[in-house]
C-alpha cells in the first residue's frame, strides 16, 4: 500500500446536491492516482483549532482530466455538524489539506462472482469507486440502496449508465419498497439461488450494517462492510476507532478501524 | 553554519529537542512511512502494562475548543510482545526509544521496568503516574507527594536507564512533585499529562465517553501547561520535558523559553502527522535569526523583570 | 405554556440561572443599552475592594486558542464609590446584583460585605477567593481548606446575604474545597475561576502579560470546568453555580445537566454582548423538546450508569 | 450616542490595495447611518472559536446607495495575523458579525479653524471620514501621512479630490520627505503663526502619537488622537485597553480607552 501523502488541495468544485448533502472536487493527483475503493481522506475543515481534528471522508469519485489521467478525487458530504458545514460552504478555489489514501479498500471479485452493494444515506460515498472497478472487471453490480426521502437517493443515472442493477427503498415510500433498504436484500438473498457466488458489501448507519452482517451469516453469504467511528488520526496513533473484532482464536478485542478497516470481514465483528 | 540541536536528558543525549509524546504515536512503527523516526529527538510509545489491556469501549474521544479529551483506557499489547513485537522494527528504524511505563501497583512499575532496562535500543523510561482517565492509570500515585517519591524511589533502584517521571497537572502545586520526583532521584520530568475532563451530551444527557471522564489534550491546554513547565523549570535542577498543546515552532519555542529542555507533541501529530520537519526547520530559523548557535541556550531563556 | 426558569440559590430566587460572571460585565450598568438588566437571573459586578484599585498596566490580556488569559489586577472603583456611583442605576434598571467580594485580609473581606449588607438591592455576595493573578487575588485562601473555612465563616457572621463563595480550579480536589465552603456556612458555590496560565511573547522573548502570568478563560476551560462541577454538585448539598467557557445554550445545558442550579457567563459576553436572548431561548426550547416544565428538573439531571 | 447593534453584514466586496492591504465593504445600513468620524467596529473573524474575540477596526468609509442613503460601511485592514489574515482572504457574501459603531469619535470644528490631520500607516482608517465631515463644513484640511514605501500611502487621489492638502513622507524616501511624518508636521508647526487655530488629530503607531502630543505641547495646539490597545470587549466589559491619564485632580489612572476613546485629548495622556 503506497504512503499516504498530505494534499493541500485547492477546490475544483463544489456541487450542493440538496440542503445538506454536497459534493466537493478537490485538485489532488498524487493522491487520486493512488486511492483504491473504500480508502478515505482525513479532510482538515479549518485554518485554525476549531474544530481541531480532521475530519474522514471516503473517497468518492476519481475527477479525471481530458487525457483520462487522475487530476483529484471527490467527496459526498452530509452536513451533520461545523467541519461538514466548513465543506459545504467551500468555494472553488479553497485549499484544504487532505491526508490519504489511508485505510483497507474492498476486496475486488474475478467475473464469476457478482457485488451486492448495500449503501444506507451518505454510505453511498464507497461505492462509486467500487462499482467502476468491479464493472470493469466485468463484474455484475446490483446496488440495495435506502434513504429517507427520495431526494436522498442520489446519482442514480450514474449507476444506471454503469448498468448496474438499482434496487431502492425509502422510508416514506416516495421511492422504491418502503422501509429500510434491508428488506428488499433479505428478499433477494432467499430467492438468490446457492449457484450464484454473490458478495455483499455495506456501507452505512450502524444498524444496517448489523443487519446486512446477520443477513450474510444467515444466506452464508461473504461480506465486507465499511464501518465508520469516530477518528482522531486515520494513522493508527490514537486508538480511538476500535471496532470489537474475534480474533483468529475466537478472542474478542479491539481492532484499529482505521488500520484494519475501515473495510472489515463482516463475520468477525462483535456488535456492542 | 546551522545551529546545535542537540539537549540532554541525564546521560540521554537527543540530536533535537522534539519528541513524540506517548499515545499520540501508537508505537512509533505506524508513522515509519511518512516520518523518518531517526529524525526525531525520540518516541515515547504508548504506555505500556506487564499485561495486555483492552481499554474502554467506544467513544473513547470526544473533540472540544482547540483541544479533545480521550479516555483510550490504555489499551497496549503489554511490556512483553512490545519488546518482541514492536522494538525489532524500532530498532531497524534508528529510533530513539523512550518507553512509557504504567503500573497498577508499584511492584508492576518495577517489573516492567526491570524487564524494559535489560532491553537493547531503549534509551529511557517515562514513568506514567498521570493517567486520568483508569482508575489504575498512576494518577492515583501522581496526585499524592509521599507516592510519587515512593514509586520513583522504587523504579530508580530497579533500572539505570534514564527515568523521567510524568507529571500530572491536576494538582495545586505541580512544583512540589517535580521537587519530589527530584529528590527520588528521578533524572528529568516531563509535563503536563491531560487535565480531567468531561463533555455531556445534552440531547441524550450521557457522558460523551464510555468512561464518562477523560484527559483533556491539545492547544485548548498549552497557556496552563506553559504556566506549570516554568514553575518546575524554576523549581527543579533536573532537566523538564514540557508538553502540551504545541501545534507550531513557536509553540516548541514557548515551551524551551520556559524552562523546557525538550518537548513533546502529541495531539498536533494526528492533525498533521507531516509536522516534525516543519517544527524543526521552524526551531532553526529562530535560533538562525536570533543568533543562537545552540538550543540549549534558549533553555529558560525568558525575560522576566 | 413556557416552562418555569426559576432557580434558587439558597433564599435567593432568581428568574432564570443566567447569570453575568464578575470583571466579564463591568459594573452591569456598561451593558444597560444592549442586554436588558433586569432580563437576568443575576449580575454579578466586578471585584471589590474596600478601597480603589489601579490594576496592572497593558498588556492586560492575551488570545489563546479558543480562550483569552487575563491579569487585570482587580482594577476598581472600591465598594463606597460602588454604593454610590453604581447602585442607583443598577436598581433603576431592575438589576439582581451579586457582589464579588475581594480582600486581601480577612478583615477586608469581612468589612467589604458588612457595608454592602446594608445596601438596598444587593441580592447577594460572591466571595472571590480565587483570582489568579494578583498575589492579594484571594487565592492564598482559595487554595488553602483551612484559610477558605476561616475566611468563609468569618463573613457568615457579617452577613445575612446569600454568600457564594467562588473556588479557584488551581486545585488537586475541588470538591473538598466545596465541601469547606459548605461547612462553613456558605449558601451555594460557585466555580470555576480563570485558570492560572502564562503566554511568551518568543520574539521578544517575554511574558505577553504585564503581570508575567493571568487566568485562562473562554471555551478552552470548558471540559474541565463541567468536570469540576460535576464533582462538587456530587460532594455538597448546597447548590452550585457553573461556569467556565459558556457560549451557547448547550454549553449552559451541560453544566445544569452536570448538577449546577445557575451558570455563569463571561468571556462569551464580550465576543457577543447579545448572547443572553439566545441562551434564554435555548434553554427554554430545550426543556420544551424534552418536555420538562421546570429547569431545575434537569439540574443534575445527567444519566451515568 | 445611539446604542451599538450587532449586524450580521455582508461582505459587499473585499478590494485587496497591496499584500497586505484591503478594503472591505459590509451591507450595514443600521450601522453606517450612526457611525461619527473616529468610531470603531468590533468584528468577529472566525465562525468558530479561533480566534475568540472581536477585532477592533476603524470605520473607514460610509457605502452610500444610488440614492445617497448609507448602505454600509468599509474598513481599511492591514494583515497582520489570523483575524486580518481572514478579512484579506474574505469573499463576496461572506458574513462577518460587526458590532457598533462604539467608542468616543473626534469632535469637529467650525470654518475658523484648520484641521491637521496625521496618520501613519494603517492609521489612515479614520482620517477619510473625518475629512468628509470637515470638509463639508468648509473647514481647511491638511493631512500628513506617513508610510514605510510609497506604495503603502493610499488613497491620495481621494483625498486629493477632496481638496485635502497632502503631506507625505516614506521611510525610505520614495515619495515626499524621506523618515517619518513628525518631521514636516515639526515644520509645518514651527511656522504655522498663532493667529491660525490650528488642531491636530493623529492616529498612528504608538511612538508617533507620542511624538505628535508632544508637539502639540510645545506648539501649544489641541490634539486628538486615536489609541491602539488590544481590545477585549469594546463595550467597557473587560478593562483590557486601559490608557493612563491625569484625571481633573491631576491623578493618573487607567481609563478604558473603548469608551474613554480611541479618540482621546492627547495632553491628558501619560505614555507609558
Ligand atoms: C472512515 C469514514 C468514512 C466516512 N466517510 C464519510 C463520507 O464519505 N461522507 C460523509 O458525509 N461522512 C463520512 N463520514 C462521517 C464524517 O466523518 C462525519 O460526519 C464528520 O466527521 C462529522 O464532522 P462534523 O464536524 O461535521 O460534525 P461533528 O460535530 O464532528 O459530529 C456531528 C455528528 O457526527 C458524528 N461524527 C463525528 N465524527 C464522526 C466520525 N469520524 N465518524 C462517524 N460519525 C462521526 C458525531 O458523533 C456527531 O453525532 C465518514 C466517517 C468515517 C470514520
Ligand atoms: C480602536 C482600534 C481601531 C483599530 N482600527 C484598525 C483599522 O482600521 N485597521 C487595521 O488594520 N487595524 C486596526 N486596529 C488594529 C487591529 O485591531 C489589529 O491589528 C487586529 O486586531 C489584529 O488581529 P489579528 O488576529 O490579525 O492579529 P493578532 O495575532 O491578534 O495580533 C497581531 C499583532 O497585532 C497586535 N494587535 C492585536 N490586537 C490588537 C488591537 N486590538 N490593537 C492593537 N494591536 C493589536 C498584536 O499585539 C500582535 O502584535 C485597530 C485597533 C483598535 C484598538
Ligand atoms: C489519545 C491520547 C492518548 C494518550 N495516551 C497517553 C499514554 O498512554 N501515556 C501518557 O503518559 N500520556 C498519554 N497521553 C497524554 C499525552 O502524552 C500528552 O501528555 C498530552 O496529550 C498533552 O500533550 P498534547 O496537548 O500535545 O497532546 C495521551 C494523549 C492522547 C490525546
Ligand atoms: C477579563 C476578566 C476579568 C475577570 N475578573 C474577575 C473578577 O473580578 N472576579 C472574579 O471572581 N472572577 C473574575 N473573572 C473570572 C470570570 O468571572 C469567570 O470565573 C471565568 O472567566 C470563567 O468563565 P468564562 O470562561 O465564561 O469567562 C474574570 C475573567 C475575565 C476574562
Ligand atoms: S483514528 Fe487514530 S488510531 Fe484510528
Ligand atoms: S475593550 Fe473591554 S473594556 Fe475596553
Amino acid at each position: 500500500m503506497p504512503a499516504p501523502v498530505d494534499a493541500s488541495a485547492r477546490v475544483l468544485a463544489n456541487t450542493r446536491l440538496s440542503a445538506d448533502y454536497n459534493v466537493v472536487a478537490f485538485d489532488a493527483p498524487e493522491l487520486a492516482a493512488v486511492t483504491q475503493p473504500g480508502q478515505f481522506v482525513m479532510i482538515r475543515t479549518a485554518a485554525g483549532t476549531d474544530p481541531l481534528l480532521r475530519r474522514p471522508f471516503s473517497v468518492f469519485e476519481v475527477v479525471r482530466d481530458g487525457t483520462g489521467a487522475p487530476a483529484g478525487f471527490s467527496i459526498l458530504s452530509k452536513r451533520v455538524g461545523p467541519g461538514t458545514a466548513r465543506l459545504y460552504d467551500a468555494s472553488a478555489g479553497d485549499r484544504f489539506s487532505c491526508l490519504g489514501p489511508l485505510g483497507r479498500p474492498f476486496s475486488l471479485l474475478s467475473p464469476a462472482s457478482e457485488a451486492w452493494m448495500i449503501a444506507g444515506g451518505v454510505g453511498l460515498a464507497p461505492f462509486v469507486l467500487l462499482a467502476d472497478a468491479l464493472r470493469a472487471r466485468d463484474v455484475g453490480v446490483t446496488l440495495f440502496y435506502g434513504g429517507r426521502r427520495s431526494e436522498d437517493l442520489l446519482y442514480l443515472d450514474w449507476f444506471a449508465s454503469r448498468r448496474v442493477s438499482l434496487v431502492l427503498a425509502t422510508e416514506d415510500g416516495s421511492r422504491g419498497t418502503a422501509g429500510l433498504v434491508t428488506a428488499p436484500l433479505e428478499a433477494a438473498l432467499s430467492s438468490a439461488g446457492s449457484g450464484r457466488d454473490v458478495m455483499l458489501y455495506a456501507c452505512g448507519p450502524e444498524p444496517m450494517l448489523k443487519t446486512v452482517a446477520s443477513l450474510a451469516q444467515r444466506f452464508d453469504r461473504r461480506v465486507e462492510l465499511s464501518v465508520e467511528r469516530m477518528m482522531g488520526c486515520g494513522m493508527g496513533g490514537c486508538y480511538s476507532c476500535v471496532v470489537r473484532v474475534l480474533d483468529e482464536d475466537g478472542r474478542a478485542r479491539y481492532v484499529r478501524s482505521c488500520l484494519a478497516g475501515p473495510v472489515m470481514d463482516g463475520k468477525v465483528i462483535v456488535w456492542e | 553554519m546551522s545551529p546545535d540541536l542537540g539537549v540532554c536528558i541525564g546521560s540521554l543525549r537527543l540530536k533535537n529537542p522534539l519528541i513524540a509524546a506517548s499515545g499520540c504515536f501508537g508505537y512509533g512503527v505506524e508513522y515509519a512511512e511518512v516520518v523518518d523516526l531517526a529524525s526525531l529527538g525520540a518516541v515515547v510509545v504508548k504506555g505500556l502494562y506487564l499485561t495486555e489491556r483492552e481499554g474502554h469501549p467506544p467513544p473513547r474521544i470526544v473533540e472540544t475548543p482547540s483541544g479533545m479529551v480521550n479516555a483510550i483506557g490504555l489499551q497496549g499489547i503489554g511490556v512483553h510482545r512490545f519488546v518482541d513485537e514492536k522494538m525489532p522494527d524500532l530498532r531497524r528504524h534508528g529510533a530513539t526509544v523512550i518507553v512509557n511505563v504504567c503500573g497498577s501497583s508499584i511492584d508492576e512499575y518495577v517489573e516492567v521496568s526491570r524487564i524494559l532496562s535489560d532491553v537493547e535500543g531503549i534509551a529511557g523510561l517515562e514513568l506514567n503516574i498521570s493517567c486520568p482517565n483508569i482508575k489504575e492509570g498512576g494518577i492515583q500515585f501522581g496526585c499524592n507527594l509521599a507516592s510519587t517519591h515512593e514509586v520513583v524511589s522504587a523504579v530508580r533502584k530497579a533500572t539505570r536507564l534514564p527515568l523521567i517521571p510524568k507529571l500530572t497537572p491536576n494538582v495545586t502545586s505541580v512544583s512540589s512533585f517535580a521537587r519530589a520526583a527530584e529528590d527520588a532521584g528521578a533524572d528529568a520530568i516531563s509535563l503536563v499529562n491531560t487535565f480531567l475532563a468531561m463533555v455531556i451530551d445534552v440531547e441524550t444527557r450521557r457522558p460523551r465517553l464510555s468512561n464518562v471522564m477523560g484527559g483533556l489534550s491539545g492547544p485548548a491546554i498549552r497557556p496552563i501547561a506553559v504556566r506549570m513547565v516554568y514553575e518546575c523549570a524554576n523549581a527543579v535542577q533536573i532537566p523538564v520535558v514540557g508538553m502540551g498543546g504545541i501545534a507550531s515552532s513557536q509553540d516548541a519555542l514557548e515551551f524551551l523559553l520556559a524552562g523546557a529542555t525538550a518537548v513533546q507533541v502529541g495531539t498536533a501529530n494526528f492533525v498533521d502527522p507531516f509536522i516534525w520537519p516543519r517544527l524543526l526547520d521552524g526551531i532553526t530559523a529562530y535560533l538562525d535569526r536570533h543568533h543562537f548557535t545552540r538550543v540549549s541556550e534558549i533553555v529558560g531563556a525568558i525575560r522576566v523583570d
